[in-house]
C-alpha cells in the first residue's frame, strides 16, 4: 500500500478545503467534527502502518513530480517521522475538539478550522517528506499557514504583528534552508533523503559545509525560535489559544529541532555543529527561562519557557553523543505534552476570567479547582518535578551536559547553563503556579471566574494524564515509541537505552534537586527584591527587531520615493550615461585613433563645395535650435531648416526617396507641432541650475563626440553587403526599377507592413487621447475665426493637381521615385492646407471620408496583397507579376506589389489625416470649467 | 552651330537664375523691415528658379535624355504657391504690426489710411528691440 | 449634392494636360489615366469645394499671361536695381485698393498677379472684400499705382472671372 | 499549409484589429468583444500548433517573399519562439477577460489596439531579422501606448510621459546600433550576423563591440535593467490593470532579445565576442534584484509594489540569463512564463482593491475595508507565487535556478536571489495585512462586502490557475525548457537552417 | 565628405541630447526630432556615402555597387523616419494631454518645488 | 563649360542659402524667420534642378516637384499660428 502515506497527507488538506467551503451559518459543531475527522483517519492509517515501522521498517512511497529537477513527491516514514506524524495528529485532535469549546460564535469557525488543517497537513507534509527540496516546499507552507492562524483575529494589532513578525523571520528562514538544501543537493547529488542521509560524511567533507551548516542552522533556529531569533515567538501569541497552545507545542517550533533530528546523521559530528548548535542551544535556554520569569501575560511565560525548552532540545542535539539524542527526542515528545496542556489551560483561564495577566489573577483554584489541578501538574511537568515526563528528559540531559567532552571553558559553559536552566525552570513554573492559582484573590475581573465546560477541559485532562503515565511508567509507555523515533534518527547509530523513573543517586539527580530547591529560593527572593508584578523586562531582539523593520520600511520607502520622483530626467541621463560607458569601454586600453583604425583605413571622399554649404546651414541651425529652444515659435521655425537639410543631404547622397519622404514628413511634423503649440505655453521655461545645464551639456557633447567617432570609424572602413546581390535581382525577379521601394514592397515588405501599423496604431493613440478630451488653448485670440479667402480659393487648383501626382507618385513608385507612403503624405499634405486654410469643420462637412475606418481598409488590403500569394502555396508578400493585354492599351505591367501598396497609400492618407484633423478640432475646455481650477 | 547658341542660352538662363536666386536671399540680409524684405525672395527667387528651370529643360534636351517638359510644370507650381505664401507671411507680419492699417470696411475712408512706413519700421525695431529675445 | 459628370470642365481640363505633360510619353495607356483622371479629380475635390470657378472667357487669358510674363521680368529688374541701391531712397507706403471685382477667384487671381510682380505684395483683404491692402516697395504718386493695377490687371481678370 | 502556421500569430490578431476598427462605429460593444474573442480562439489554436510543431525539435525558417534569408525577412519558430508565442498567447485571454468587464468600453479604440499588440509581440518573438525586430519592437511599443494612454487621464499622462520619452529614446539608440551594425557587418540576417561577427577582425574588434554593447544597452533597457529601470514603476501602477497585466511581457520581451542575441551571437562559438557583456550583465542584474527587493519593501502602493515585483523577476531573469548554463536558462525560461502569469494576477488583484477601497485606492493604509474575502484569498495565492513562495511556480523557478548556478557564482547568486525574495516577503506581507484584515471589530453587520465582477475574479482565477498548472505540470515543461536552452546554446543549428532553407521558386 | 557628415551626425546627437535632458516636454519633443534625424543620418550612412548615383537601375548600366548607392540602408531610413514620425505624434500629443490634465507642461508633471513657491 | 556654369550656380544659389540661414537665425521677427525658411525651400528646388543637371539625371525631378508643390504648407502653418495661434480653427 505505497500510497497510503500520500492518503495520510492529502487528508488534512482535502479537509481544509471542504471546511473551508462550509457556509458559516453552519452549527460550529459540525464544522468541528469535520474538521476532526481528518487527524482522526489519519491517526487510523498511522496506526495500521504502526506495527511495521515499529519494527524497524522504513515505509516510503514517492510520486513524481519535478524528476528533472529533483523533486519528487516522495513520502517516507520512519520512527521519527511516525513519532512527529503521531504527536501532529494526536494532539491535533485534542486542538480541534478543544477549540470547538474555545471559539466564539463571532469567531469564523470554517475559516479558523480550514487555517489550522492547513497548518496541519502542512506540518504532516515536512515530517513525512521523504525529499529535502518537498521537505522545504511543507516548511515554507507551515510558515504560511501559521502567519494565517497566528493573524487571525485579523483586527488586533498585535495579532497582525506577530503574524508578520513570525513569517518575516520564519520566511528569512525558510529561505536560508532553501538556500541550504540546495547546497546539500549540489554537494550529494540528490535531494532524497535517503541519499542525503547516507552521505553525512562526503556533506562534512565538502567544502560547502560552513555554508551549508549555517544556512541549515539558519532555518533552525529562526523555526525553533532559537538565539537570535527567539522574539517572534512571545509576539505570535496574540494568536487564538487553541493555535498557540498546536504551534507552541507540538508542530511549529518543533519543525526547527525536527529538522536537526532528521539531518543529524548528515550534519552533526564536527566541532563546528558541535559548538555552534551547543552555544545557540544553551543562551537560548537561559534567555528564554530568565526571561520566563519575568512575563505577566501567562501565555507570554509559557512562550518564554517554550523557547527555553527548545534551547533545551538544541542543545543537546548539539551535544551529539547518541544518548543526548535520544534525550532530545524524548523531551520533543514531553514538551509537546505538557506545554500543549498549559496552554489549553491557559486558554481556559483566559476565556472565563477574560484576562491572562497574572498581575490580575490570583487564587484561582478556589474558583476552577479541576483546571487548577491539571495545570499545577503540567506545570510540575514543564518544571522537572519527579514521577512526571518532564523530569525525565531533564535528568537525561543533566547526564548529558555534565559528560560532554571539550574544551575547559565551554564544559563549565555547558554545564552552568543547564544548571541555570534548571532552576530558571522551577522558577518560572512556580510563578505561573503561584500567581494563578494561589497568593490573593483575582483583582478587577469583568467576569466571575468558573469552570469550563467539561469537554474543554477533557483535551487537558488527556496530556496531564499522559504526563503522569510516561513520568511514572517510562518502560511500559513511552519507551517503544521513543525507540523507533530514535531508530528513525539515528538509524544504525541508535543507543541502547532504558527509561527508568530512579537511576540511583547520582550527578544529575542531584543538579535536580538543586535545580528545585534553587528555583523555589530563587522565585521567592525575586518576588522579595524585585517585586516581580511590576517588572517589565522587554525583549531587546523584538524591539530591534521591530526598530530596524519600520527602520527599513522607512529607507526603502525614501529610496524608492527618490528613485520615483527622479523622472524622465533621471532616466535619460542614466541612460546615456550607460550608453556613454558601453560605447566607451571597448575602445579602453587602446590608444583610441589606432582602435578606430583611422591610419590603417582608406582615405576619405573628397566633398563638393555645395556639400560645405548644406553642412553649415545644418549645423548652424541645429545648434540654433538648442539656443532658441526657449522660444518655442522660432526654434520650430529653424529646426525646419534642419530638415530640409536633411532633405537635401539625402538628395544629393543618392536617396531621391528618402528626401521626399523627409520632406513631407517634415511639413506634416511642423503642422503637427504648431497644433501642440498652440495648447502648450510659448516658451519654456528656463532651469535656474546652471549645474545642470553645464552637466547637460557636458554629456550631449560627450555624447555628440561618441557618436561621431563611431560613425567616422565605420564610415572609413570598407563595407561588405548584401547590396549587391539586391541590386541584381531587383528588375529580373522584382520587376522594379527603383530598388528602394523594391525593398519595401518585395525584399523588406514586411518591414513596412509593421511600418504601416506602427502608423495606424500612432493615429489610433493620437485619436484615442484627443476624441474626448477637452484641451486649454494657452492664448485664445479675440474675435471670430479669421478668413483666407484668397490662399484658401487659390488651393482650389492645388487640390486635384496634387492628387494628380500623387497618383502618379504611387504609380511610378516601382520604377522611380515615389511609392505607397510618398504618394499617401502627398495627398495628406493639401487636405491638410484646406483644414488650415478653411478650418476644419467646413472641411469635414463636406469631405465626408471616414479617416479612421480608412486606417482599418488599408490595413486589410495591406494583408490581402500579402496574402494573395498563399493562394499559389507561395510565402507571404510574394509578389506575382502580370503582363495585362488590353485591346487598345497595349500591355499593362501588374505587379501583386501594387496591392500591397495600396493598402500602404490607404493607411499613410487615412492615419495622417485621421491625427491631424483630431488634433485640429480638439474641443476647447469652457471658461467655466476653467475657473473651477 | 545651334548647339553653341544653345550652350550659350543655356548658360544665361543659368546665370540669370542665379543671380536672381542670388538677389532673394541678398535682400534679405541688406534690407532692414520686413515688409521690405518680402519682396526680394518671394519673386527674384521664384523667377530665379523658373529660370534655372528653363535652362534645364534646354539643358535635358540638348544633352540629355530628351524632352522633359514636365520640369516647367515646377515652375507652375511654384508661380501658383509663391504669392499664397507671400501673402500668409505679410498677414503675419501686419498682424503682429502695432498700428496697422484698419479695415476700411470698418472705417470706411480709404484715402486716410495711406500711411508711410516710415513710422513702421521704427515701430516695428523699436519693438525688436524691445524684446529681442522673446516672441 | 446634386452629381454632375464634370463638375468643373476647367479642372477637368488641367488635370489631363498635367497628367501628360507628367507622365512624359504619349501612349494610349497614358491618355486613357488621363481621361480616367480628368473625369475622378474634380469629382473628388467637389467633395471639398464649396463652387467652382467659372471661366467667362477664357480667351483673355492669353494676353494677360503674356503679360504678365514681361511685366514679372522687367519688374524684376528694377526691384534688383532697388534692393541693391541705398535703402533710404525707399519710399515704401501700405495702399488699400478698392476693387471692382466681385468674383471671390477674380480677386485672388488679383492678389497673386500683385504678389508675383516685383515691387508690390498683397497683403490683406478687406473683411467686406471691397479693398485689398498692398504693401508696396518703392511708390511716388499712390493714386497712379492704384490706377495702374487697376486697368492692367483688374480690368482683365474681371473678363476672364464675370 | 502548415507551413505559413508562423504567420498566424501575427497576421490574426492584426487582422482581427484591423477589422474590429472597422466595426467600432457600430457602437456596440457586444460585437467587438465577440470579434476580439474570435481573434483570440484563432490565435490560441495558431500558437499551441505551433508549439506542438516546434516541440519536435526542429527549427522552422519561413522566408518572406520566397527571398533567401540573406536578401528578405526571414520569420523563424524554435523552441523559444513557440514558448514566448504560446506564454503571450496565455497571457492575453484572462487580460481581454479582465478588460471586458468595463475597460474595453471606456478606453476608445481598446480592441484594436490590444490585438495588434499582441501582433507586435509574437512578431518580435517569431521574426529572425534583426531590423525587423526593430519594427516590432516599435509596433508593440507604440500599441502600448495605446493602451496605455487610452481612456487615461492626469497622473497615468504623466506616467506615460516618461514611459513614451523613454521608449522613444531607446528606440533611437536601437536604430544607432543598427545603423553599425549593418554599416560594419553588412546585413541584417541575425543568423548572417552571427557568422560575420564570428569572423571579426581584431582592427575592428572595438568598434563592432561598442555596436554590440549599444544593442544590449537598448534590450536592458527594454528589459529594465539597473539603472535603466526607473520609468517602469510608475508607468506599471497607474496603467489600467487589464493592459498593466498585459505589459508584465513587455519587459519580457528585452529579455528574450537580450538571451537570443546573447546566445546567437555572443555564444562559446562567436570567436573574439564569445560571452560578450555576460559578466557585465550578471553584476547588474543581481544589483537590480536587490534594489528591486528594497522597491517592494518601500512600495507605498500596492501596485508599485506589483511593479517591482516585476523588476524583480526581470532581475532573476537577468541572472538566469547571464549565467548562461544550459540549467540556468532552462530555469530562466520556465520562471519567465510563471513571472508574467503570477505579476498579471497581482495587478489586476490591486486594480480589484483599488476600487473595493474608493478614495484610498491601493495605498497600503490600515483600514477597516469591507473587501471581499475572496480578494484577500486571491492576493495571497499571488503573492505566494510571486514571491516564490512553495509550491507555487515561483518557488520551482528560483530552486531550479540556484540548483544550476555554478559553483562560482553560488555565492551572490544564492544572496541576491534568496535576499530579494526575503524583501519580497517582508513587504508583502506588510501590504497583505493592511489592506486585507480588518481593523475594527464591529458585531455590526457592516455593509456587505461587494462582490467582484465575474469577469475579473474569473480572469484573476485563471492567471492563478495557470500558476498552479505550472507548478503541477513543472515536469513537462522543464524539460520543455532545457530542450530549449540546449537548442540555444547550439547556435550552429540555428545558423545552418537559416543557411539551408532556399525560396521555392527562385534562385537561392 | 565622411568627416563632414559624422561631424554632422554628432552635432545633431549632441544638440538632441542636450535638448532631451531638458524639464520640458516641448523641447523634449525637438531634442527627439534631432536626436532622430541624427539616427536616420547615421543608418544612411551605414551604406556609404555615395554622390549622385540614386539606385534607380537604369536600362544600360550594369546593376552593380560601382553605379549605384546601397539601396538597404535606404530602405531602412524610410522605415525609420515613418516611425519616428508615429513616435513623435504620440509623444506630442501626450504632451498636449499633459499639460491639459495636470496645468504645467514640465516632464514630470508638475513644476520644481521653487518654481511653485515662487508662484504663491 | 556649362559644367563649369552649373558648378558656379551651384555656389551662388548655395550663398543664397547662407544668406537665408543668417535671416533665419537673427529673426528678429517670427516672419522674418518664417521668410528665411520659404527662401531656403526655393534655393533648395534650385540646388536640385542644377544637380538635376549636373549629373544629367531625371531622379530629382519629383523632389523638386513636391517642395515647389507643397513646400509652402510649412509657410501657410507658421503664418497661420503667427496670425492666429490656432491653425486649423
Amino acid at each position: 500500500m505505497p500510497l497510503t502515506l500520500h492518503i495520510l497527507l492529502s487528508l488534512p488538506f482535502l479537509a481544509a478545503a471542504v471546511v473551508a467551503a462550509l457556509p458559516r451559518t453552519l452549527s460550529r459543531g459540525a464544522v468541528s467534527w469535520a474538521a476532526a475527522a481528518a487527524p482522526l483517519a489519519g491517526l487510523v492509517l498511522l496506526g495500521m502502518m504502526s506495527p511495521a515501522v515499529m519494527g524497524g521498517e522504513i515505509l516510503r512511497a514517492s510520486l513524481p513530480w519535478i524528476p528533472s529537477a529533483g523533486l519528487d513527491l516522495s513520502l517516507r516514514l520512519d520512527g521519527l517521522a511516525w513519532m512527529f506524524t503521531g504527536l501532529v495528529l494526536g494532539i491535533g485532535v485534542l486542538i480541534v475538539m478543544y477549540a470547538h469549546y474555545y471559539l466564539s460564535s463571532r469567531d469564523n469557525a470554517p475559516r479558523f478550522y480550514s487555517f489550522l488543517l492547513l497548518f496541519m497537513g502542512a506540518m504532516l507534509g515536512m515530517v513525512l517528506a521523504g525529499n529535502l527540496l518537498l521537505l522545504v516546499v511543507f516548511w515554507e507552507l507551515t510558515s504560511i499557514s501559521s502567519f494565517l492562524l497566528i493573524g487571525f483575529w485579523t483586527h488586533r494589532e498585535d495579532a497582525r504583528q506577530g503574524a508578520r513578525m513570525a513569517l518575516t523571520v520564519t520566511g528569512l528562514g525558510g529561505l536560508a534552508l532553501l538556500g541550504g538544501v540546495l547546497l546539500i543537493g549540489r554537494v550529494v547529488g540528490s535531494f532524497e533523503l535517503d541519499a542525503v542521509l547516507a552521505a553525512g560524511d562526503v556533506i562534512r567533507a565538502s567544502s560547502w559545509y560552513p555554508a551549508i551548516l549555517g544556512l541549515v542552522l539558519a532555518g533552525v533556529f529562526t523555526k525553533s525560535a532559537q538565539f537570535p531569533f527567539q522574539f517572534w515567538l512571545p509576539q505570535a501569541m496574540a494568536a487564538p489559544t487553541p493555535v498557540s497552545a498546536y504551534l507552541h507545542s507540538a508542530t511549529m517550533v518543533k519543525a526547527g529541532v525536527f529538522l536537526l533530528a532528521r539531518l543529524h546523521p548528515a550534519l552533526a559530528g564536527t566541532d563546528l555543529f558541535f559548538y555552534v548548535v551547543t552555544t545557540v542551544g544553551a543562551i537560548t535556554l537561559v534567555i528564554g527561562a530568565w526571561y520566563a520569569i519575568f512575563q505577566h501575560d501567562i501565555k507570554g511565560l509559557l512562550a518564554y519557557s517554550t523557547i527555553s525548552h527548545l534551547g533545551l532540545i538544541t542543545m543537546l542535539f548539539g551535544l551529539s553523543t547518541p544518548m543526548a539524542v535520544v534525550a532530545g527526542v524524548f523531551h520533543i515528545l514531553n514538551h509537546a505534552t505538557f506545554k500543549a496542556s498549559l496552554f489549553m489551560a491557559a486558554g481556559i483561564i483566559d476565556h472565563e476570567t477574560g484576562t491572562r495577566d497574572m498581575r490580575r489573577l490570583g487564587n484561582l483554584r478556589r474558583f476552577m479547582p479541576y483546571t487548577a489541578a491539571l495545570a499545577i501538574i503540567a506545570s510540575l511537568a514543564m518544571a522537572g518535578v519527579p514521577l512526571l515526563n518532564g523530569f525525565l528528559s531533564k535528568e537525561m540531559f543533566f547526564a548529558e551536559a555534565l559528560q560532554v567532552e571539550a574544551q575547559g571553558a565551554m564544559q563549565l559553559f555547558v554545564t552552568v547553563a543547564a544548571g541555570l536552566a534548571g532552576v530558571l525552570g522551577v522558577a518560572y513554573s512556580l510563578r505561573f503556579v503561584h500567581d494563578t492559582f494561589f497568593g490573593d484573590g483575582p483583582r478587577d475581573l469583568d467576569t466571575d471566574p468558573h469552570e469550563p465546560v467539561r469537554w474543554m477541559r477533557v483535551p487537558v485532562a488527556v496530556l496531564v494524564v499522559m504526563c503522569l503515565a510516561v513520568g511514572i511508567l517510562p518502560a511500559l509507555t513511552v519507551s517503544g515509541i521513543l525507540e523507533t523515533a530514535v531508530a528513525g534518527t539515528l538509524g544504525d547509530a541508535a543507543p541502547e537505552f532504558s527509561l527508568a523513573v530512579w537511576h540511583g543517586w547520582n550527578l544529575p539527580l542531584a543538579m535536580s534537586i538543586i535545580g528545585l530547591v534553587g528555583g523555589v529560593v530563587l522565585y521567592f527572593t525575586l518576588r522579595r527584591l524585585f517585586a516581580l508584578h511590576d517588572a517589565i523586562l522587554r525583549s531587546w531582539g523584538r524591539h530591534l527587531f521591530q526598530v530596524n523593520i519600520e527602520k527599513l520600511f522607512a529607507a526603502a520607502g525614501r529610496f524608492t520615493e527618490r528613485v520615483a520622483a527622479g523622472g524622465i530626467r533621471r532616466s535619460l541621463f542614466w541612460m546615456i550615461v550607460v550608453v556613454l560607458v558601453v560605447g566607451a569601454v571597448p575602445f579602453m586600453g587602446d590608444a583610441v585613433g589606432e582602435a578606430i583604425g583611422l591610419a590603417s583605413l582608406p582615405g576619405s571622399q573628397p566633398m563638393p563645395v555645395l556639400g560645405w554649404i548644406i553642412w553649415t546651414v545644418l549645423v548652424v541651425s541645429s545648434v540654433a535650435t538648442v539656443a532658441a529652444h526657449g522660444r518655442r515659435l522660432t526654434a520650430l521655425i529653424v529646426i525646419g531648416a534642419v530638415g530640409l537639410m536633411l532633405c537635401a543631404i539625402f538628395a544629393l547622397l543618392s536617396a531621391p526617396d528618402l528626401a521626399l519622404t523627409q520632406l513631407l514628413v517634415e511639413m506634416v511634423t511642423i503642422a503637427m507641432m504648431m497644433m501642440a503649440l498652440n495648447y502648450l505655453p510659448k516658451q519654456s521655461k528656463q532651469s535656474r541650475t546652471p549645474f545642470r545645464r553645464w552637466r547637460d551639456a557636458g554629456i550631449s557633447l560627450a555624447a555628440g563626440l561618441g557618436v561621431f567617432a563611431l560613425v567616422y570609424g565605420m564610415l572609413l572602413r570598407p563595407s561588405q553587403t548584401i547590396a549587391p546581390e539586391l541590386l541584381a535581382r531587383s528588375l529580373p525577379e522584382a520587376y522594379g526599377a527603383n530598388v528602394v521601394n523594391v525593398i519595401l514592397v518585395d525584399f523588406r515588405g514586411f518591414d513596412t507592413f509593421g511600418e504601416i501599423t506602427v502608423f495606424a496604431v500612432a493615429a489610433l493613440t493620437v485619436h484615442a487621447l484627443l476624441r474626448w478630451a477637452r484641451l486649454k488653448p494657452d492664448e485664445v485670440m479675440p474675435g471670430p475665426p479669421v478668413q483666407l479667402p484668397i490662399p484658401a480659393d487659390l488651393t482650389q487648383l492645388l487640390f486635384p493637381l496634387t492628387l494628380t501626382v500623387s497618383i502618379y507618385l504611387f504609380l511610378r513608385g516601382h520604377n522611380a521615385p515615389g511609392g505607397g507612403f510618398i504618394a499617401g503624405l502627398a495627398i495628406a499634405v493639401p487636405v491638410l492646407i484646406k483644414y488650415v486654410l478653411q478650418g476644419a469643420r467646413a472641411v469635414e462637412a463636406t469631405f465626408g471620408f471616414d479617416y479612421l475606418r480608412g486606417v482599418g481598409i488599408g490595413l486589410l488590403i495591406a494583408c490581402v496583397g500579402g496574402l494573395g500569394s498563399l493562394l499559389f502555396g507561395l510565402p507571404f508578400l510574394t509578389s506575382g507579376h502580370y503582363d495585362l493585354e488590353l485591346p487598345i492599351v497595349g500591355t499593362l505591367p501588374l505587379a501583386s506589389a501594387l496591392v500591397f501598396d495600396t493598402g500602404v497609400y490607404v493607411v499613410v492618407f487615412a492615419g495622417a489625416l485621421l491625427m491631424l484633423s483630431t488634433m485640429g478640432t480638439v474641443k476647447h475646455r469652457q471658461r467655466a470649467a476653467e475657473e473651477d481650477y | 552651330m545651334i548647339a553653341t547658341l544653345l550652350a550659350a542660352l543655356i548658360i544665361f538662363m543659368l546665370l540669370v537664375g542665379a543671380f536672381f536666386v542670388f538677389l532673394g536671399g541678398f535682400s534679405l540680409v541688406k534690407l532692414s523691415s520686413f515688409f521690405h524684405r518680402i519682396h526680394g525672395p518671394t519673386k527674384a527667387s521664384t523667377l530665379g528658379v523658373g529660370s534655372i528651370l528653363f535652362a534645364s529643360v534646354i539643358y535635358h534636351t540638348t544633352y540629355g535624355s530628351g524632352l522633359h517638359p514636365r520640369e516647367l510644370l515646377i515652375t507652375l507650381f511654384l508661380f501658383m504657391t509663391a504669392p499664397v505664401s507671400a501673402h500668409l507671411m505679410s498677414r503675419a507680419a501686419l498682424s503682429l504690426m502695432d498700428g496697422r492699417p484698419d479695415d476700411p470696411s470698418v472705417t470706411p475712408d480709404p484715402e486716410a489710411h495711406i500711411r508711410d512706413d516710415a513710422d513702421e519700421i521704427a515701430e516695428q525695431r523699436a519693438r525688436d528691440h524691445e524684446r529681442p529675445h522673446v516672441e | 449634392m446634386k452629381f454632375q459628370l464634370f463638375p468643373s470642365i476647367p479642372q477637368s481640363i488641367t488635370v489631363f494636360i498635367f497628367w501628360v505633360l507628367m507622365a512624359e510619353n504619349y501612349s494610349a495607356a497614358t491618355l486613357l489615366m488621363g481621361l480616367l483622371l480628368a473625369l475622378l479629380m474634380p469629382q473628388l475635390s467637389a467633395r471639398l469645394e464649396r463652387e467652382f470657378a467659372q471661366i467667362g472667357n477664357a480667351g483673355a487669358l492669353i494676353p494677360l499671361a503674356a503679360k504678365l510674363a514681361w511685366d514679372v521680368v522687367v519688374a524684376n529688374i528694377t526691384v534688383a536695381r532697388q534692393v541693391l541701391g541705398p535703402e533710404k531712397e525707399l519710399r515704401s507706403a501700405f495702399i488699400w485698393i478698392p476693387l471692382e471685382l466681385t468674383n471671390i477667384h477674380g480677386i485672388s487671381a488679383l492678389t497673386s498677379v500683385i504678389t508675383l510682380t516685383p515691387g508690390t505684395v498683397s497683403t490683406e483683404l478687406s473683411a467686406d472684400r471691397k479693398h485689398l491692402l498692398v504693401h508696396f516697395l518703392d511708390v511716388e504718386d499712390p493714386d497712379a499705382a492704384i490706377a495702374e493695377i487697376k486697368t492692367r490687371y483688374e480690368a482683365p481678370l474681371r473678363r476672364v472671372f464675370p | 499549409m502548415t507551413q505559413h502556421l508562423v504567420l498566424a500569430p501575427i497576421l490574426v490578431p492584426l487582422i482581427t484589429g484591423a477589422a474590429l476598427l472597422l466595426l467600432e462605429r457600430r457602437h456596440d460593444s457586444q460585437v467587438l468583444r465577440t470579434g476580439a474573442w474570435i481573434g483570440m480562439a484563432l490565435l490560441l489554436a495558431s500558437a499551441l500548433a505551433l508549439l506542438v510543431r516546434a516541440s519536435q525539435g526542429g527549427i522552422d525558417v519561413y522566408l518572406m517573399g520566397d527571398w533567401p534569408s540573406r536578401l528578405g525577412i526571414v520569420l523563424m519558430v524554435d523552441r523559444l519562439s513557440a514558448m514566448m508565442v504560446v506564454t503571450t498567447t496565455l497571457l492575453a485571454i484572462p487580460c481581454l477577460l479582465y478588460a471586458c468587464a468595463g475597460w474595453d468600453k471606456r478606453a476608445l479604440h481598446f480592441h484594436s489596439l490590444f490585438q495588434i499588440q499582441l501582433a507586435g509581440l509574437n512578431g518580435a518573438f517569431l521574426t529572425g531579422d534583426i531590423f525587423n525586430l526593430f519594427v516590432f519592437f516599435e509596433v508593440l511599443l507604440i500599441s502600448s501606448f495605446g493602451l496605455l494612454l487610452s481612456g487615461g487621464r492626469g497622473d497615468r499622462m504623466k506616467a506615460g510621459m516618461h514611459y513614451v520619452v523613454f521608449n522613444i529614446a531607446a528606440s533611437t539608440l536601437f536604430l544607432i546600433a543598427l545603423g553599425l551594425l549593418y554599416g560594419l557587418l553588412g546585413t541584417l540576417n541575425m543568423a548572417e550576423l552571427a557568422v560575420r561577427l564570428r569572423e571579426v577582425a581584431p582592427e575592428d574588434l572595438a568598434i563592432v563591440r561598442a555596436a554590440c554593447g549599444l544593442l544590449l544597452v537598448v534590450f536592458c533597457s527594454k528589459a529594465a535593467l539597473l539603472p535603466l529601470y526607473l520609468w517602469l514603476p510608475e508607468t506599471y501602477s497607474r496603467a489600467p490593470a487589464a493592459v498593466a497585466a498585459l505589459f508584465t511581457i513587455m519587459t519580457k520581451v528585452g529579455l528574450y532579445a537580450l538571451l537570443r542575441v546573447s546566445t546567437l551571437m555572443f555564444g562559446d562559438e562567436a570567436g573574439l565576442l564569445a560571452g560578450f557583456g555576460r559578466d557585465t550583465l550578471l553584476a547588474f542584474g543581481l544589483v537590480t534584484l536587490v534594489l528591486a527587493g528594497v522597491g517592494v519593501v518601500g512600495s507605498q502602493r500596492l501596485r508599485i509594489g506589483a511593479a517591482y515585483l516585476v523588476l524583480l523577476s526581470a532581475g532573476t531573469l537577468f541572472v538566469a540569463f547571464a549565467l548562461a548554463e544550459p540549467g540556468t536558462i532552462s530555469a530562466g525560461l520556465y520562471y519567465l512564463p510563471h513571472s508574467c502569469f503570477a505579476a498579471a494576477a497581482m495587478f489586476m488583484v490591486a486594480h480589484i482593491v483599488q476600487r473595493e477601497r474608493g478614495l484610498l485606492g491601493d495605498r497600503v493604509l490600515p483600514t477597516a475595508p469591507p473587501l471581499p474575502k475572496l480578494t484577500g484569498s486571491l492576493y495571497l495565492i499571488a503573492a505566494v507565487s510571486i514571491v516564490g513562495l512553495p509550491p507555487l511556480s515561483g518557488f520551482i523557478g528560483k530552486f531550479v535556478l540556484l540548483d544550476a548556478t555554478p559553483d562560482t557564482a553560488v555565492g551572490w547568486v544564492y544572496t541576491a536571489v534568496l535576499g530579494s525574495s526575503l524583501l519580497g516577503i517582508i513587504g508583502l506581507t506588510r501590504t497583505g495585512t493592511r489592506l486585507f484584515w480588518r481593523v475594527e471589530e464591529s458585531d455590526l453587520p457592516g455593509p456587505p462586502p461587494p462582490t467582484i465582477p465575474g469577469f475579473e475574479l474569473a480572469a484573476t482565477t485563471l492567471l492563478l490557475a495557470y500558476g498552479i498548472a505550472l507548478s503541477v505540470a513543472a515536469e513537462p515543461v522543464l524539460r520543455y525548457t532545457q530542450a530549449t536552452a540546449t537548442q540555444l546554446l547550439s547556435p550552429d543549428d540555428y545558423i545552418e537552417s537559416v543557411r539551408s532553407t532556399g525560396p521555392q521558386l527562385r534562385a537561392p | 565628405m565622411e568627416f563632414a557628415l559624422a561631424s554632422a551626425i554628432g552635432v545633431l546627437t549632441a544638440s538632441g541630447v542636450y535638448l532631451l535632458l531638458r524639464a520640458r516636454t516641448f523641447d523634449v519633443i525637438l531634442g527627439l526630432t534631432l536626436l532622430s534625424y541624427a539616427t536616420n543620418l547615421l543608418i544612411f550612412s551605414s551604406g556609404r556615402l555615395v554622390i549622385g548615383k540614386p539606385p534607380v537601375l537604369a536600362a544600360d548600366v550594369a546593376p552593380t555597387l560601382a553605379n549605384y548607392a546601397d539601396p538597404l540602408p535606404q530602405a531602412l531610413v524610410l522605415t525609420a523616419i515613418v516611425i519616428a514620425f508615429a513616435m513623435t505624434a504620440v509623444v506630442v500629443v501626450v504632451a498636449m494631454r499633459n499639460h491639459a490634465d495636470l496645468q504645467s507642461d514640465h516632464v514630470d508633471g508638475r513644476e520644481p518645488a521653487r518654481a511653485r513657491k515662487g508662484d504663491r | 563649360m556649362i559644367n563649369a556654369a552649373i558648378l558656379f550656380a551651384m555656389v551662388v544659389v548655395g550663398s543664397a542659402m547662407l544668406f537665408s540661414l543668417t535671416r533665419l537665425i537673427k529673426g528678429p521677427s517670427a516672419p522674418d524667420r518664417i521668410l528665411a525658411l520659404d527662401t531656403l525651400y526655393v534655393s533648395t528646388i534650385a540646388e536640385l534642378i542644377l544637380f538635376g543637371m549636373f549629373l544629367d539625371s531625371s531622379l530629382y525631378f519629383e523632389i523638386a516637384l513636391v517642395i515647389a508643390m507643397l513646400g509652402f504648407f510649412g509657410t501657410v502653418v507658421l503664418s497661420k499660428y503667427v496670425i492666429r495661434r490656432d491653425i486649423v480653427e
